[in-house]
């Protein structure tokens, strides 16, 4: 971030009416999305966003930058094209719990294993908002939806567990009310190469109202927000009171005054290994209990986009630019006089 | 073996206009390389020509059995052919189920070559023979010529350093160097190949080349083999001249596309049989700039496409009927963001997985009418394997001149075969780029006004500065591109859409009639071409009067065709479909078409083809 | 307050045939509700009815804006109607941007009820108005009554323990009550409601009672109001009817299907507006054995289904547009595989992501031909709310009994609007279950061998001994189901399904007129039906001869069609895409059809059906 | 295993010629399932085989039960359909690593999440066989094939990992060539409830040869093979003289004699966390050097189609079973007479 910012908010934002629920959680992101790239230098006209179909993928139309409003799901494909096509480019993309895990789940994975060049930000509130709240794959069993009247048998995903399965290079957390933390961890995706994803815990307030309720309420949120920092043991609660160890049966919460504070885990997002960045994610099952937000794994894998132009260089240098002349020559000719 | 046994010492040899020739053999015999081999030698000797691989879905079916058979036809003349021929004249069979599966297609009187090693019993009864056709009467109708050529074949090659089971592998060039003696083709070629693909020096190129020379020496000293036949070159037109396959073919005419666009190209595709080898040319020509991705899936394909797109690079994405099914809604998204794309379909025996590595012209109806909604798009086609680089030319010109995807359909029968293809001049190939957008500074940017004459929208990309925009799958409105849900706009921009269409047909040639009178017109389209035309060619020699009108463009039909059709009393379309051109001919100028529809998985039969003439002719004369 | 003030003090209501009203105003203030409240009790009264739901894309769209109003009209009265109406006679507009947007369809003279209170200047502003209009003579053509039923309503409800701006939430009640008064509706099916919603003592129950009655004392107590109206009940046919909604029609059907059937339903759908409610309806019917599967996308919704089908379950899948683009390539596979399902599809607007919330008959030819392949489907379509109920029982018939997918076409003005339906009597539904195949000791089971009558072939089901087999995507032998690559089999099997179809066609119905003479048929199919019969009658009604002929099956097409529509001089096509069925009529029948299309994301119009009925006719005269 | 089988393996071949490329480990697999199920008490009738497209897809032909050869990637999908209409059924997946993973990605991930009642069983190939030698998920980046002629730039899948990270609840590994391996994997699998995953690494010999050769060579196999075993220390090598340890970076492997026998880890395949299993999952990035084969996880979590059926008990239970008359009345009605 410079401090002779080129940009202001109001310069990513758009003519067109914001749509979404008075309340709801999309706001808080679009603000601190709009006010994050503001800092950057960046030229506006290299930023495009690229999401798929559902509340949050409404969010292409709010950004003053180049954008595509897609289809349900394919967003992190599409946005592949983009970013392969010109790795000069800043992309990113916008996608729902419903768009990016249900329908969109395999673009996601394939995007993330190749390490594209995309900053993926998946609103998370649980439910599918746009067609008026049935579970998504993020919602917990048992819970009451239109098509799960008594209530869902679905065991739901967890999105880090998920993508640091699929060889991640860059995972976050965070949540919409916390807009600071969620600036910083746009700015970590920002800055890494390649594919990252940051899970946004958002409120529906309409449709599936104090779903994080636990990491947001003023009495229990210190006891449940576990940060983890790279470089840092992480500790939490209002007096750090509670830490995390990993042992050969993963990881778990203590009392940092029982467990002892050199046994807490000091965490290494850089880890080549993903193995401890996933034992991490499975402190939670959901937003319930204590909960890590944070940059679980940023290790630095050259992005596809680069890679692809690394091989037409080579190529390039290897046989010389393409001659059409030449090519349509290539299987032997013969001449007829 | 020194080189003077290659000397001639050949009797003067028949001389024929033309001959259809078919190697039949297991998929592991090599049959696709010898034919291939044959065809570039009769290329390089300059006979006109056309050919038809034919394989089966398996990567390799059960050894010996009729589902194995790999079979490679090629017509050779000295004349301008079209087609691959209806039934071979000379059959080479190197095993029981390939002769079984092949013989029904061979003339009557045909030469039928057969490796007579592999006719022992366990072949015999996986090709379900009771007794041996070679040692009985079945085979009478034919002039039957055996070799032992596993025996010969491992006998030639013994000093080649290849060893046991290995050395039966170069049976395939036997049977070439036995051919090749038997049309009089030059072996230099086959040679060369074999130089620059294993070296001369290598044991497997030694093998080949000793194999290769054996079958021509066996030629020369058998007896049997003393009646050869030859085949002038034919009087093609002058230039130069290569032998080219209809999916190398329309990757090279993407390619010249992408350069006269001036667009880096962007391939994302997903394997898929008979489409895969478009990718994989594409993929080998990193250094023309070529991105190609390979896809997760053929919704990834179109998607990656309809990214780079936005991005303003050529987007091509190719497929067949199942991954097309699996493009269609990303297709309507394109087709509403108005981006030029290139949607390669390469049309394979359906429904569902159907016949994959067989032809079909089924997709037709699909293409024009397979996407929710009202979501018109330019549909065209080709017609013989080096049609395909001029169609896909096109097909980029029409994308990028008309911001619009463009369905090209070719199939399994083009993808595979290949013909005699006059190199044409790629340095006077048009410029078809068209200018990204621009603005005078301060002025807004409206992604969504046309240009007047093709209703062109304009393309702004990432990066270019003031216009930065939004394009979504939402109906949008008419000028600004943002989200309308305006009654009056929505029913304005679907008849928007629907002129940009009639506006590229407005651009477009008319159909060309080949052939006069009135009482009889054959209208095709796609890989059918050379069977109409050789069909309607015969009848025209008979005095009948008789006309070939053949369709590049489908959607929109050429301005012209409506009239053209009724000015005749027959329109017939034989398709190998069940009558898909047909329907869309009968809505659009409502005559009433006789559809003539064979669907087997090959391609059509001239001779068919000329029988339903007939019919429809005399029929005519008879009423 | 005490229920005395409820007394009708009533001065004598002018007796009205019918009345359209529009309740309009913010997404957020309840006028479905109270629209569909305001229908129940016109339904209980015994009024014949038609109901239009009308709301934005968006789940909230930005209060007070054009873009975030919410609208539901309904048409009541006396006598047997069909549509909700062209234009409203009354409209009850909530803010200025719900009078912005509905004043222009208000009939010259219509009577227009307003929140008086919304008319601020944010407000105003927000709706694009520079002036109040209710100071000025923009309104002069209307009968303009105003209530501040803010105040009145937050007044009404202090002593209800609703709080704070909440209070504001029961507006839409009072309006609803004055709209009873005014029209003379029961106010008790509504208590009912509340009661039965949120019990009468909570206090969002009290609040919305107290609001309710508000609104009807208000009305009696206000002179401005007391030029009320009545409407007889409609002489309908006896019997117990209820108001359903299509989506809720269609589900019973599927429901009443599976039971005659004898078959446990299983749904695998993945939700799309306007499709959602089916798959809602079928979840809350467990106590059915209805298993519902929410798919993580359409695919897997089709996929799922074809699984259960297999199974030996009744198998449905409903989706949208969009969702049907992303069937196809399984729904092929389902048809390859001839077993049994039911896909629906609830057409909006499109293409691509289009108008979600809006109607469209524009998925017509992609239903036909939307796969790869020759792949024939039979496709049957609904044209009202309640008739859902009787297609879909009969697509579950033709499935079951054909073996075959059926596409099951509605659109989203039939999924969310009502009508009153008199309930059949569902003990006397016919069984039309088909007995699972079954073998002799020791017989071969041929899962390819057909019903000689119906071409289907037998369902023999996992868990059943000595009938295991394997279907799948390949072409398959015509009577063991073994994969197949002869070509003779793949061309008569393709002719085989197709003459499925055919069998099909035998046995339906054929069309019948409504109407007589030789001038001009006009030709429907799907929820066009209430306008087009609409138009017709009234264009009877005046002496002049024209007929009306509407389809449920659309593959095939009844066997009389052809005939009935060449005794016409004319046939009229009108339809909500850009002339889907005419374009299939044409190349059938190479009829010369006139296509009438308006594609406004809203139902066809009676009103302009008559005049193009009428343009046709006067043309016909003249000419 | 019963011994008094019912069946043999002929029971379980049909009449269809077998079309792999002779040499394919296709028939080793297709030998090892024919041969388990025959020592099952589990009629025949009951056994469903469902498979998309490729070589690996065709199995279903060659296997003489009830049995689905559908369409590319949505095996899994399709299987849930059968599954959950009728849970008395066994059913088996058959799939490829291009058929599983990358168009049928999205299917298998969620088959895995809602533990359907499904036994999965991936030939990894490591190859497109069917389409003629392409790279697939699992391919090793710098592969040279016939789309990928520079060498893949595609970082692989490691699909232990992936559905480890999708929440499965029976994962293994095991390899065409073991037959008596691959019984015992099959047969975990099959008496684990709900949703399995088990990897065969299979040879493809004419596209992909030799993929496997650390894990089958004579010389390398015995150092290269990690033998996990539930309860059991995890050593391997000729004379178990290397172990697995696990701890605060991940698990990794250790001369035995060096780290100390007690500090090698015992497997736990039941662990309720994943988190071990992950870790166990990253000591190799494919089949290359020391590759742990064997059960990674194996816990008991109720199954899918049982709980679709719980629900409509209890549905019937609560509201009686259903009844039209009754459901069409359920708006509310009224009489005209
Ligand atoms: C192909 C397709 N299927 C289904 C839909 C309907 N649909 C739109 S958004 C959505 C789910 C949205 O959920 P999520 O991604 O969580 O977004 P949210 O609205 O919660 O922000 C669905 C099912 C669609 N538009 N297209
Ligand atoms: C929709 C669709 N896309 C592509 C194909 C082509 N295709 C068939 S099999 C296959 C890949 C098979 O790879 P894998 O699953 O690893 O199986 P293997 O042949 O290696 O056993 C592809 C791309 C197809 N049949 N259908
Ligand atoms: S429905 Fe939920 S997610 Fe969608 S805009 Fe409203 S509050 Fe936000
Ligand atoms: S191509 Fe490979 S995987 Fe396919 S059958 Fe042949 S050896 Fe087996
Ligand atoms: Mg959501
Ligand atoms: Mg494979």
């Amino acid at each position: 971030m410079t401090d002779t910012a080129r940009y202001t908010r109001s310069d990513f934002q758009t003519d067109q009416e914001v749509r979404w629920c008075p309340g709801c959680g999309d706001y808080t992101i679009l603000a601190a999305v709009q006010s994050f790239l503001a800092t950057l230098d960046v030229d506006r006209e290299k930023h495009v966003f690229v999401s798929g179909i559902g509340c949050s993928s409404r969010f292409p139309y709010y950004m003053n930058t180049y954008g595509l409003h897609t289809v349900h799901g394919r967003a992190p494909a599409i946005a592949t094209g983009i970013a392969t096509a010109n790795p000069e480019l800043t992309v990113w993309v916008i996608t729902g719990d419903g768009d990016g895990l249900s329908i969109g789940g395999n673009h996601l994975i394939h995007a993330l294993r190749r390490n594209v060049n995309l900053n993926i930000i998946m609103f998370n509130n649980q439910i599918y908002g746009l067609t008026k709240g049935q579970y998504s794959p993020t919602s917990e069993v048992g819970k009451r939806t239109k098509t799960s009247p008594m209530g869902s048998i679905d065991r739901p995903f967890n999105p880090v567990s998920l993508a640091l399965g699929s060889e991640a290079s860059f995972v976050a957390r965070t949540i919409d009310m916390d807009r600071n933390h969620t600036i910083e961890m746009l700015d970590a995706m920002f800055k890494h190469e390649g594919a990252g994803l940051l899970e946004i815990y958002q409120n529906c307030n309409v449709f599936n109202d104090k779903a994080f309720l636990d990491l947001t309420d003023k009495n229990s949120r210190d006891s449940n927000r576990i940060w983890i920092r790279d470089g840092e043991p992480i500790t939490f609660g209002a007096d750090n009171e509670y830490g995390v160890v990993v042992d050969g049966e993963g990881a778990r919460v203590v009392e940092v005054a029982k467990a002892g504070h050199r046994n807490i885990h000091v965490h290494d997002a850089g880890a080549p290994n993903p193995a401890i960045a996933f034992a991490l994610s499975r402190l939670s099952y959901g937003p319930y209990g204590p909960t890590p937000l944070g940059i679980f794994r940023n290790v630095d894998v050259p992005s596809y986009g680069h890679e692809m132009e690394n091989q037409i260089a080579e190529a390039q240098a290897a046989k010389g630019p393409g001659e059409m002349a030449k090519l349509i020559r290539s299987r032997g000719t013969w001449i007829v006089d | 073996m020194s080189d003077e046994t290659l000397t001639d010492e050949r009797p003067v040899p028949e001389q024929i206009d033309d001959v259809v020739i078919r190697f039949a053999g297991d998929s592991g015999d090599g049959m696709q390389l010898a034919g291939t081999q044959f065809t570039a030698s009769s290329a390089m000797f300059g006979n006109d020509l056309a050919t038809l691989p034919n394989f089966p879905a398996e990567i390799r079916a059960p050894q010996g059995t009729i589902g194995g058979v790999s079979s490679f036809q090629v017509h050779i003349a000295d004349w301008d052919i079209l087609t691959p021929g209806d039934s071979p004249d000379c059959l080479v069979a190197m095993n029981p189920a390939a002769l079984k599966a092949n013989l029904s297609d061979l003339v009557k009187g045909g030469l039928l070559i057969v490796n007579t090693d592999a006719f022992d019993e366990r072949n015999l009864a996986k090709a379900g023979y009771d007794t041996n056709p070679l040692d009985n009467d079945a085979l009478d109708a034919y002039q039957v010529l055996g070799a032992p050529m596993e025996m010969l074949t491992k006998e030639a090659v013994k000093d080649s350093g290849v060893k046991g089971r290995a050395t039966l592998r170069s049976k395939n060039f036997f049977a070439l160097g036995l051919m090749s003696w038997i049309y009089t083709r030059p072996i230099e070629p086959v040679l060369d190949w074999v130089d620059k693909k294993f070296g001369t020096d290598t044991p497997v190129g030694k093998a080949n080349v000793m194999a290769l020379k054996a079958g021509y020496n066996y030629g020369i000293t058998t007896e049997a083999f003393h009646h050869t036949y030859t085949i002038q070159p034919a009087p093609l037109p002058a230039g130069e001249y290569t032998n080219v396959v209809g999916n190398t073919a329309t990757a090279w005419g993407l390619i010249a596309g992408a350069e006269q666009a001036k667009l880096p190209l962007f391939i994302g595709s997903y394997p898929i049989t008979p489409a895969t080898t478009i990718l994989e040319e594409l993929a080998r020509n990193k250094n023309f700039g070529v991105k190609s991705f390979q896809a997760e899936d053929e919704i990834a394909g179109i998607g990656t496409a309809l990214g780079a797109a936005f991005a303003g690079r050529l987007a091509i994405t190719t497929t067949s009927g199942p991954g097309l099914a699996l493009k269609s809604e990303t297709l309507s998204l394109a087709m509403i963001m108005e981006l030029p794309m290139v949607v390669v379909d390469v049309q394979r025996g359906g429904p569902s997985t159907g016949l994959p590595t067989k032809v079909e012209q089924s997709d037709l109806l699909f293409a024009m009418y397979g996407r929710h909604g009202e979501s018109p798009l330019p549909i065209i086609s080709t017609s013989t394997p080096s049609d395909a680089f001029e169609v896909a030319f096109e097909a980029v010109r029409i994308a990028v001149t008309y911001m619009t995807p463009v369905i090209l359909m070719t199939d399994g029968y083009i993808a595979t075969s290949s013909e005699p293809w006059r190199l044409p001049d790629v340095s006077a190939l048009p410029d078809i780029s068209r200018p990204f957008a621009s603005i005078q500074d301060g002025e807004e940017f409206l992604p969504y006004v046309r240009d007047p004459e093709t209703l062109a929208r304009p393309w702004a990309i990432p990066g270019q500065a003031g216009m930065e925009h939004r394009l979504g799958g939402l109906e949008k409105d008419a000028t600004t591109g943002n989200v309308s849900y305006d009654p009056d706009n929505h029913e304005s921009m679907l008849h928007t859409r629907a002129r940009k269409i009639e506006a590229l047909g407005k651009s477009l040639p008319e159909v060309e009639i080949f052939g006069e009178g009135s009482d009889l017109v054959v209208l095709g389209w796609g890989s059918t071409y050379g069977a109409i035309r050789t069909a309607v060619t015969r009848v025209q020699k008979t005095g009948r009067k008789v006309a070939h009108v053949h369709l590049r463009y489908i959607n929109p039909l050429p301005s012209n065709l409506g009239a053209v059709l009724s000015s005749f009393d027959n329109v017939l379309v034989p398709e190998i479909n069940l009558g898909q051109l047909s329907r869309i001919v009968r809505a659009e100028y409502l005559i009433d078409t006789h559809s003539f529809n064979r669907v087997l998985g090959q391609p059509m039969r001239a001779r068919e083809i000329e029988t339903k003439i007939y019919e429809l002719l005399d029929q005519e004369v008879s009423s």
